[in-house]
Parts: C-alpha cells; structure tokens; sequence
C-alpha cells in the first residue's frame, strides 16, 4: 500500500479528530479505502442458478468499474453473502452493515426475503438495491416510502406485456385458457394480471383448469394428463425456473404443445433448457429485460455476452442484467452527487437523493430508478422459432416493451391502473 | 419412481431398523449420475435407443457408494434410534452440497431421448411410450424384490435377519455382511430410481429433500419395512395427488399429510404391515 | 378376606389360547405360588391380573372392585404392585430415584411440576425404610445399572414394595440369583413384606424348595388350565401333578 | 470446578457484551436465546422424556407467527403479552397434536411429528390469505414493558433493551426448566424415558405424563419462536418446515441433550459457527453435516459431553 505524506497527514488528522471525537472516526477512514459492496446471492435450492446469474453481472460491472479506475478513484470491493431464508438473510444483511460496514447492498431475488430485507435496511440505514426481489403488498402495507431500499420493477411487468401481446396477436383465436404457475405470490400475481387484462380487453375466455404446482416441482405428469383433459386453447405460464422445462417436455411427451398456444412469461431465464425437441415454435416467450440475442443490442450488451458465453460456455439471461444495473446505477448516482456536491465523495444521504431518478446503462440499454425507489426498464418477449443455430429455441422478431407502459405507475392499485387503460 | 425409493427405505428399515433420511440424496445423485452417463454416451457415439441400459447401469454403477455409507452407519446400529436418524440427517446435509459441488446449481437434462421410444395413446390420453418402459420396470425390479426375498437364499438370509436378529446370529450368519449387502441393495434402488425418471424431467438440487418427506408419506401409509405396502402406498400417494390436481389443486399437499396423519393414527403399523407382535 | 380374585379367565394370542378358562384367589394374609411347566400360561396369568394384558373374557376383581381393563396405573393406585421376571429397573436412574419413582406415586404427588423433590422429607424417609429393608442403603446414589445383577433384581422388586400395595405379584423373584442366594433374597423379602404391612404375596416360581418352604397355597397351571390348588402337603401328596408340574421332589 | 467457573465467566461475557461495541455479534445472540429457549423444551422432551419429535420447528413457528398476527394484524405490540399469547396457542395446539403424538414412540413419534410440522407448513404456504403464504407476515417491533422506547433506532433496541429482555426471557426461562426437571413430575418423566413399562407399572400414567411434556415443551417452543422473529421483523414458512426441525435437534446434539445447559450452549455455538462458515465457503452445509456425523458418531453427549465428563456416556 502506498502511504504518501498527504495521505498519512490525513490519517495524522483523523488521529486527532478521533481522540476529540471518537464517533467520527469510521466514515473519514472509510471514504479513502475501497469502496465496499454487499452482495445477497442465492446458492442453494431452486434460486441458485438465477444468483449465479446475478453475481456474474455483478462481476462484470466491478471489473469493468475497476478497470477504469473505480468510482471517483475508489475501487469497488465486494463482499458477497449468501441469501437464503428470511431469517438468516436478514442476520447476512445485519452482518454487512454492522459488521463489514458496507456502502451498499445489492441483492436479493426471493419475495419473502424482499420482505424481511426492506425493513431491515431501513433499521440499519444501508442502501440496499434489490435485483429481483420486489413486492406489492408487504412494502407497500408497512414501508410506504422506503428510503433506502430500491425495489426491481413489479412482479407483474412480464404478465402485462405477455398479455397485451396475447390480446394483440391471438384475440379471437382462444375460447379457453388454462393456468400452470408456481404455488407462490409470483405466480398467484401473474396470473391475476392475465386474467384482469384478458377481461380489460373484452377477451371472454373461459379458465377450464388453474393448476399450482410447488415452486421447483419435478413431476408434472399429473398436471399434465389434467390439462390435457381440460383441453385448453391457451396455457399461461410463469414457471422461471428448471420447472420450466420439465413441464414442457412432459407437457410436449402428452401431444399437449401442439395446437395449444403457450404463453410463458418468464421462461427465458432458462432459455437453453429450452431445447428446439419439446419446445414448439410459435409460442410466446418473455426473457424479462435481458434478451442475449438481440439484435439492437449496444456494444456494451455484446460485450457482456460475449465475456459471458466464453467464460461459462453459457449465454446469459436477465439475473445478470439485474445485478449489472445495481452497481452501474450505484456508480453513477454516487458521481452524480459527487458533481452537486462539488466533487467530494458524498453522503450517504447525497447517495440516495441521487439515486432518485438515476439514469444508468444496463446490459438491455438505459435503465433508471424512479423517484419512488422503483427500477424503470424494458422487457423482452416474441414468439418461439427454431431458426437459429442453437439447440434451444430463440424469438423473433423481438418485442419490447418499456416500464412507462406495462408497469403501474407511483402511487396507483395495479387494477385500477389497468381498468383505466384505453383499449 | 416414487416406489423404488421407498422399496430402498423399507428394505433398508425392515432389515436394519435404520430410517434412512438419505434415500432421497440417493434418488438425487442417480438422477445426475443419469443425466452425465447418458450424455457421454451419446457423445461417445451411441445409438440414442441404447441410452436404457446406460441409465440402469449408472444407477447401479452408483450403488458402490453403499458400503462405505454402511461402514459410516455401523458404530451406531446400537444406539437408539434417534441418533441413526440424525446420522442419515448429516448425510442429506452433505449430499446437498457435494452435489453442488460436482454438477452445479442449473438444471441438468437429457434433451429428446425422453422420446426415443416414441408414444402411444390411452385412452384419450397421449403417454410417451419411455413411461410405460419405466412402469414396466418398476413392476419388474418389485416382482424381482419379491423373488429374491422369497426364494434366493440371501433373501431368506435377509428375511430372517429382519425377523430377528439375534436368531439369524446365532445361526451363523455374518450381519456385517448382512447389512452391508442390503443396505447396498436400498442404495442401489434408490440410484436406480433417480436415474431411470431423468428422461422426463431434469435434475435439480433440491429433488432429494423434496423427496425424503413424499417417501416418508409412502413408507408411512405402507407400513415400515414392508415391500407390498410400498407398492400400495407409493400408488396411494400417486392417485392422491392426481386427484387433487385434477379436482382441487389447493389441496394437493396437504391432503397427503392428512393421509400420513391419520394412517399412523388409526392404523400405526400402516395399511400393509405384517401382524408383528 | 378375599383381596384379589379371577374367575373364568381366557387369553388368546391370535390363535393360541394362554389361559383357558383359570379361576384363582388370593385372602389377605396368603402366600400364593403359581407353578408350571414352561409355557403353562403363568407370566400371562400375572400380567392380566396387573393390567398388562386385558383378558380375552372372564373377570378379574380386586378388592371387590372389577378390574378387568383397568390400566396398571390404576392398579397400583388401588393397591397391586408387581415385579418382573426379567429385571425391569430404570437402568439411567440412581437407586433412590427409582424408589422415590414409587414413593411419589403412592403420595400422590408425581405430577407436581415446581416442587423441589429433593427437599420432599417424606419422599426421602419413605426411599429409606425400602432401601434398608432391601440392604441398598448404601447404595442410594448409585446408577442402577451399575448395580450388581443381584441388587438389581432386589432393586426391581423394592421399587414394587416402596408403593405399599396390599397386594405383591412376583414374576419369579429369584430367576437370575444363584442358588446358595435364593434363600436370603425370599428371607429379605418375606421380611420386607411384614415389616410394610403387605396383606398378601402372589409369585411365580420354579425353585420348588422356595415355592413349598414359603407358600401357604399353591397354584399349579398346565397348559393354561389350573390343574391343582391346594395347600404344599396336599400338592406333595398328589402324584399327578407332582409328575407333570413338580418334576420328582427332591 | 471447572464448568461452573466457565459457566459463570459466559454469563459474565453474555452480560457485558453489548457493552463491548460489538454491536452486529450482539446481535447476531439474539435467535441464539430464542433457540435456547426452544431448545429447552425440545430438550424435555428428548433428554428427559426420551421422546424425538422431529416436528418442533411447528411450534417455534407457531409462536412466531402468533407474533407476526398479533403486531402486524391486530395492533398489539406488547412483548409480555406476545410471549403469552404465544404460550397459550401452543397449548391450544400442542393438546390435540400431542394427545395423538404421544401413543407412540421412537421412530413412529418422529415421523407422525414431522408430518404434523409439515401439514402446519402446508397450511402456512397455501392458505395466504390468512397467513401471506411465501411471503410470511411482518412482526412489527414490539413494546416493552409498556415502554415503546420509539427514540431508539432498530440497532440500539436490538443490542440494548431488547437484548436484556430476551436474555432475562432465556434465564426465566432455564429456571422454571430447571425446577421442572428437579420436580417429582421431572423424574416421573425420567423414569418414563428410562423403561415406561416399569414406570407404568409403578402408578406413573405414561401417556398423561408425555403429554404434559409434549406441551410444556411446545410452550417452550413457541416462547423461543416469538423472541425469534422480533430480530428478523418476519414470520415465514420455512420456519415450520422439515430441516428447521432437523437444525433444532442438530443443536440440541451439539450442545448435549443429557446436560441441562446442553441445548443453551448448542444454540449459542451452533449460531456463532453457522455465521462464520456461510462467510468462508457457500458449502456450509457439507461441513454442518460433517460435523453432525462426527458429533453423533464420536460425541453423542456434545460439547457438554466434552466440558463435563462426570458421568458415564448414556448407552
């Protein structure tokens, strides 16, 4: 470490200040080292691969931040924690700030974590930024204006914009439907956004089956053989994890892909399970607000994919895009108030106003905070196509669709916003 | 599938008088040992009909990690119980993780082979021929079961042991070779279990704590250590499902426990146990 | 005064018929053995008499009160103690937990949660006349399974006698004791059940000296029927039984 | 004696630490005394009764989201009468459950527990209506001895005030568990666990007497369940699920089940070393494992075992 003669007049000077003051010590000696950053991941259980995922995102912005010579000067330095049950994440969270007094924390996928997290980071005072995890009720029932947590765009952004696109291209094509979702409030949210904005867009479809297997669940065949009972027009579902494509290969072993039109929301996160054998073409498919295939995509988005696919033989999916935004959104609020602030590192406080309404490229392009803490950006969908030179299946053409438009905005009932749309 | 799992439990427990926790970490290992034997098979070249036989042969080829598990068991065969329970306890802990460790956290699946065999109609229902394979099996290894308790020598030897085991000592029968055979044998179930259902789904990291509490259900509404109660038990647990599913979905769960509960409540020793004093 | 009386009992195991038809009593102030060849049904006998196994029909009243079903807690309330054949001890527990086990029962006061036992003196005083009536007074701290065999036998048995009951049944209380020992346990407890006021002794015994040195009557079962219930003299004198129950009198 | 002057130097230590200016360690005792507590319970059941219920987490949910009703849903933030209320659910409960549980021992007890702890996860995750499925249910900061102590932030009421109370909890609480297990009653249980045929036989009523500790230890463990999720600010499923109540006995196992303050120090020691090894490696789990086995294996009477060799090992 170098200790030039400033450096060590200031350390001479915090000496003093501490002797007077010993509370003020912490924060003058923390503003010259790195800068440190919580991490939340998952790594165990049905959430592993989507932190994985996360976590190289995040590795990926530090390194770009670092190797251009960090935030204001300061290198950013992770400290990653792992996310699992309620409890113990927030005891990690605990950890974090009391502990490793960090300057932030990113993290964070599950519902019922979000929950116990965003209370907590405002009892520590820690800035936290969530990547996925985000709720409806709980925050808004108990921390109506959160201060220092950042919540991810709502749970039902990708129902929305899959069921906008289904009243759009298949209207009057379906008389029945039929729900697979996972048995928690994701899957509870999404398919009551589905099904308001099908009866929003005068769509009278009549629900035959509303299926709830367990998050994570392996078998399906029961399901299956009940859906093809039911004989459904259409199948809505928003499986995310390695559920996804076990149903559809059990659901495609039973003849049911083939003239049944199949809306998955989020399945993209695990887009190369979804093999071109069981996976029809035709079908609507979202990959949240990350597609690694697009074809407008920036110079910084091929960047990544690349780095991704060579480094991990995999392409990657929206986790990584989640917690890339985090940090880029950290870096550039942290220089934004560090510019009203006269260039000196700032506040926390100066964090936070600046991340009110921050604006930061993201690995899908520009992506901002909300001034209600709430993340802003563009989602992925299109229809299935096996015309790619891959084994899974791929979309196009490919539609996206911004926050501004399937996400409610500040202050209104996701139902209210809906019924109040012009269609 | 659910059957083979629990065949291994309750050999296991008729036997040893061990509940073995970690049958559903065996279950979960042949399911990725399935997974990794088959794609190098095929990428070594072999005709995708062919991948049935791989399959049971990795499962079984797993089936080598039963004596040393065995020999981990063994200082604690007198103790009580409860001990033998936490032991098996560990073992899920650190099976999780060692899977984990090998394959990693994505799901791991086996593309199209599922439907190599291709599929046949029921009914009104379309069922992939490779299910009908699997059922065919499982009745086949539950028929062999019986056979070989019945009338192989071993088995008889291990009938004995299960009835008493002072008597079968006394009669020269070695139990440490004994227990090692057989638990080797609920291991190997297990394995096969896992590996045999992969074609249809895909193997994740939390299938074999899933499992544990649905085989439990199985053994429970069975009766312990008994093989037919398996069988039954193991369709019990299946139409229970199916019918939730298909009738009243909020249920599906709960109702099993509700089974388990008031099977061990009326009947304790469970639907199927022989009348033991 | 009739203390304990079974009239007509029937026990199936299954298929198997343990006791066909016995009737049996015991008066205040006897000293009843039951005796029998192996399998005769005299273990069954005594656990349905103390609760242990309902009888299959047939009744079984205990102070003129019926007790067919009643648990055996119920019966060593109403005053009926047993021991085993097997030596049946808390083997974790110190020989003065064990008795204070008793103790507490017969005072009523087992369930009492906040009270501090060891401070309970009559619970102390109670452990102590059974220790020294039993010769285990010296050994009141000790585990007892680190007890020799014969103290555990004893241990067994003085837990039964520390409930005070009117009643004793003894599932041969000398198996496991060496033959030279046998005449002092029965010395031990013959005297202990004097000094406590039991009213009346009921064993299952194969050492035929013991059984015709001590017993006022004796019970002789075969193949779960009662083949002979008289006094030692007239059970000497009956060849028949002396042939397939007795074995030639030494 | 050695143990006792341990004992009091960690009484000492668990005393002064929120002095220290430790604050994340502080707090990171808290789930520590409420595992304690419920593990004292557990304990009465296993040590004492020789009863292994793998379904305690139930209760330790229980009391939890009797917190999480009371706080959040209907307005009562007093700690005191949390913990009672907590209480008194779980002897709602714990009668019917334990008046079926307790037919039966051994294996056939741990299982019909687990399906009970399984069933109550089932209804916690599907009726969410009621009980916010997945996402659990907030427990707001309760007030203490009616004193809301509003000017403090979450920390300093953590690692203060909080701190105390559930350590003065924890404490009342080893008392009355330790008066019990010295009461007639805590030796008719001990002798029940010893041979229960003998017990019976001796006027001790078995079944009545495992009930009443299946409850009392179901007190225990809601008690400990509410001080638990006071830190965390939330009640969820996975509290009720199957490998919580495995975790329990793990600590139960480390501490040392035939020691009184076995289940204390597990649930201390167990907290302390799960926070370090989830830092160092993300394969904690491998590791808890390797040293259940190890403990199971080699030291079944635990760290108590190791302090306080007195006694001869249990068979």
């Amino acid at each position: 470490m170098r200790c030039t003669r400033r450096h060590f007049l200031k350390l001479s000077a915090a000496g003093a200040a501490a002797a007077a003051l010993p509370l003020d010590v912490a924060p003058v000696l923390a503003q010259s080292g790195p800068v440190r950053l919580g991490i939340l991941v998952a790594k165990a259980g049905v959430l592993a691969p989507v932190g994985e995922s996360g976590l190289r995102g995040v590795q990926f912005a530090t390194d770009r931040i670092n190797g251009a010579g960090g935030i204001l000067g300061r290198k950013l330095e992770l400290v990653i924690e792992e996310e699992s049950s309620p409890k113990d994440t927030v005891e990690r969270f605990r950890k974090l700030a009391l502990q490793h007094k960090v300057d932030a924390v990113s993290g964070a996928i599950s519902t019922g974590v979000g929950l116990a997290l965003g209370p907590a980071a405002e009892e520590m005072k820690t800035i936290w930024l969530s990547w996925d995890a985000t709720t409806q009720k709980g925050v808004e029932e108990s921390m109506p204006k959160p201060k220092y947590s950042f919540r991810s765009t709502d749970n039902e952004c990708e129902a929305v914009m899959a069921s906008i696109l289904t009243a759009r291209h298949w209207k009057g094509r379906f008389k029945t439907v039929a729900g697979i979702n996972p048995d928690y409030s994701y899957g509870r949210d999404n398919w009551a956004a589905f099904l308001a904005i099908m009866k929003k867009y005068g769509i009278e479809a009549q629900v035959v089956s509303e299926l709830w297997p367990k998050l994570g669940a392996t078998d399906f065949t029961s399901h299956v053989a009940t859906l093809a009972q039911a004989r459904p027009d259409l199948i809505f579902s928003c499986f995310w994890a390695g559920d996804t494509p076990i149903f559809m290969k059990q659901a495609h072993a039973a003849g049911l892909t083939r003239s049944t039109k199949l809306v998955l929301t989020t399945g993209g996160g695990v887009h190369e399970s979804l093999k071109k054998d069981f996976t029809p073409e035709g079908a609507l498919l979202g990959y949240n607000c990350f597609y690694f295939e697009n074809t407008k995509a920036s110079a910084l988005a091929r960047e990544f994919t690349r780095w991704h696919h060579d480094k991990f033989k995999e392409w990657p999916n929206y986790e990584s895009d989640h917690g890339y935004f985090t940090v880029a959104a950290f870096k550039a609020a942290v220089e934004r108030a560090a510019r009203a602030g006269g260039g000196k590192w700032p506040t926390q406080d100066a964090i936070i106003q600046a991340l009110e309404g921050v604006e930061a490229e993201s690995l899908s392009g520009p992506r901002r905070y909300r001034e209600d803490h709430i993340m802003e950006a563009t989602f992925f969908q299109g229809f299935t196509t096996h015309k790619n030179k891959h084994d899974f299946v791929t979309i196009d053409p490919v539609e996206s669709m911004g926050t501004k438009q399937i996400q409610k905005p500040s202050g209104v009932g996701l139902y209210d916003w809906i019924n109040g749309w012009k269609v | 599938m659910l059957f083979l799992v629990a065949a291994g439990l309750q050999l296991v427990f008729g036997v040893q008088k061990i509940l073995n926790l970690a049958c559903g970490s065996f279950y979960a290992l042949g399911a990725y040992a399935g997974v990794s034997a088959v794609r190098a098979a095929l990428a070594a070249g072999l005709p995708a009909p062919l991948f049935f036989p791989v399959l049971l042969g990795a499962g079984l080829a797993l089936a080598v990690i039963g004596p040393a598990i065995e020999r981990l068991l063994r200082p604690i065969y007198d103790r009580d119980e409860s001990f033998q329970l936490l032991l098996t306890f560990a073992l899920v802990l650190m099976f999780e993780d060692v899977i984990r460790f090998v394959w990693g956290t994505a799901p791991h699946q086996l593309g199209n082979v599922y439907l190599t065999y291709g599929q046949v109609r029921v009914g009104a229902l379309t069922v992939p021929t490779y299910n009908l394979v699997v059922i065919a099996c499982g009745a086949a290894i539950a028929a062999g079961m019986g056979w070989f308790l019945a009338r192989t020598r071993f088995g008889r030897i291990v009938r004995a042991t299960a009835e008493n085991r002072e008597m079968a000592e006394a009669m020269g029968v070695d139990m440490a070779r004994v227990y090692s055979r057989v638990f080797t044998l609920g291991v190997a179930l297990g394995t096969v279990g896992g590996a045999l259902v992969i074609p249809a789904t895909a193997a994740v990291n939390e299938m074999g704590i899933d499992l544990i509490v649905e085989a439990f259900a199985v053994v429970v509404i069975g009766g312990l250590g008994s093989m037919r109660g398996a069988f039954a038990g193991a369709l019990i647990v299946g139409v229970v499902k199916a019918v939730a599913i298909a009738t009243w979905p909020e249920v599906e769960m709960l109702a099993i426990y509700v089974i388990v509960i008031a099977v061990l409540v009326l009947r304790p020793a469970g639907l199927f146990a022989r009348a033991t004093a | 005064m009739t203390l304990l009386e079974a009239a007509d009992v029937r026990k199936f195991y299954g298929d198997t018929c343990a006791l066909d038809g016995v009737s049996l009593r015991v008066d205040a102030g006897e000293f009843v053995s039951i005796i029998g060849p192996n399998g005769a049904g005299k273990t069954t006998l005594v656990n349905v008499l103390t609760g242990l196994a309902p009888p299959s029909s047939g009744r079984v009243s205990f102070k003129g009160v019926d007790v067919v079903g009643a648990t055996p807690v119920r019966l060593a309330r109403l005053g009926m103690a047993r021991s085993f054949q097997l030596v049946t001890i808390f083997p974790g527990l110190s020989v003065a937990d064990t008795l204070a086990v008793a103790a507490l029962s017969r005072l009523g006061r087992s369930a009492r949660p906040f009270t501090a036992l060891a401070r309970d003196a009559e619970v102390r005083a109670a452990v102590e006349e059974v220790a020294v009536l039993f010769g285990l007074a010296d050994k009141l701290g000790r585990l007892a399974r680190t007890l020799p065999q014969g103290d555990k036998k004893l241990l067994d048995v003085a837990s039964a006698f520390a409930l005070h009951p009117d009643v004793i049944l003894m599932d041969e209380p000398t198996s496991g004791v060496s033959t030279a020992d046998k005449t002092a346990v029965m010395e031990t407890l013959v005297q202990a059940a004097r000094r406590m006021g039991i009213r009346a002794i009921v064993q299952v015994e194969h050492d035929m000296d013991i059984v015709f040195g001590y017993s006022d009557r004796i019970v002789a079962l075969h193949q779960g029927r009662v083949l002979a219930d008289a006094t030692p003299d007239a059970i000497r004198a009956d060849a028949d039984v002396v042939a397939t129950v007795v074995g030639r009198p030494r | 004696m050695i143990v006792r002057a341990l004992g009091l130097a960690a009484c000492a230590a668990l005393l002064l630490l929120p002095l220290a200016g430790l604050p994340y360690t502080t707090t990171l005792l808290l789930p520590a005394f409420g595992y304690a507590i419920a593990l004292l319970g557990l304990n009465l059941l296993f040590g004492t009764t020789g009863l292994l219920s793998f379904g305690h987490a139930l209760f330790v949910a229980l009391g939890g989201y009797t917190a999480a009703v009371l706080t959040s849903r209907l307005g009562v933030r007093s700690l005191e009468i949390v913990l009672l209320a907590a209480a008194a659910t779980a002897v709602v409960v714990a009668g019917p459950v334990g008046l079926v549980c307790v037919r039966y021992v051994k294996i056939y007890f741990g299982m019909l527990t687990l399906a009970f702890g399984m069933l109550f996860y089932s209804f916690l995750y599907k009726f969410y209506a009621l009980t916010g499925g997945d996402e659990g249910m907030r427990v707001l900061r309760p007030v203490l001895l009616g004193r809301p102590l509003e000017h403090l932030d979450t920390v300093a009421f953590l690692t203060g005030p909080f701190y105390y109370y559930a350590l003065a909890v924890l404490t009342l609480a080893a008392l009355v568990m330790r008066r019990l297990v010295a009461s007639p009653l805590g030796l008719s249980l001990r002798s029940i666990r010893e041979n229960a045929a003998k017990a019976e036989s001796l006027g001790v009523s078995v079944r009545r007497y495992r009930l009443a500790a299946f409850v009392v230890a179901a007190v225990f463990g809601a008690v400990g369940g509410a001080l638990l999720v006071v830190p965390t600010g939330l009640a969820d499923p996975l509290l009720a699920y199957w490998t919580h109540s495995g975790n329990l006995v793990f600590m139960l196992l480390l501490g040392g089940f035939d020691h009184f303050f076995g289940p204390v120090l597990g649930a201390v020691v167990f907290i302390l070393l799960q926070d370090q090894v989830m830092s160092l490696t993300s394969y904690w789990r491998f590791l808890f494992g390797a040293i259940l086995a190890v403990v199971v294996i080699f030291f079944p009477r635990g760290l108590m075992g190791l302090l306080d060799p007195r006694r001869a090992p249990a068979p």
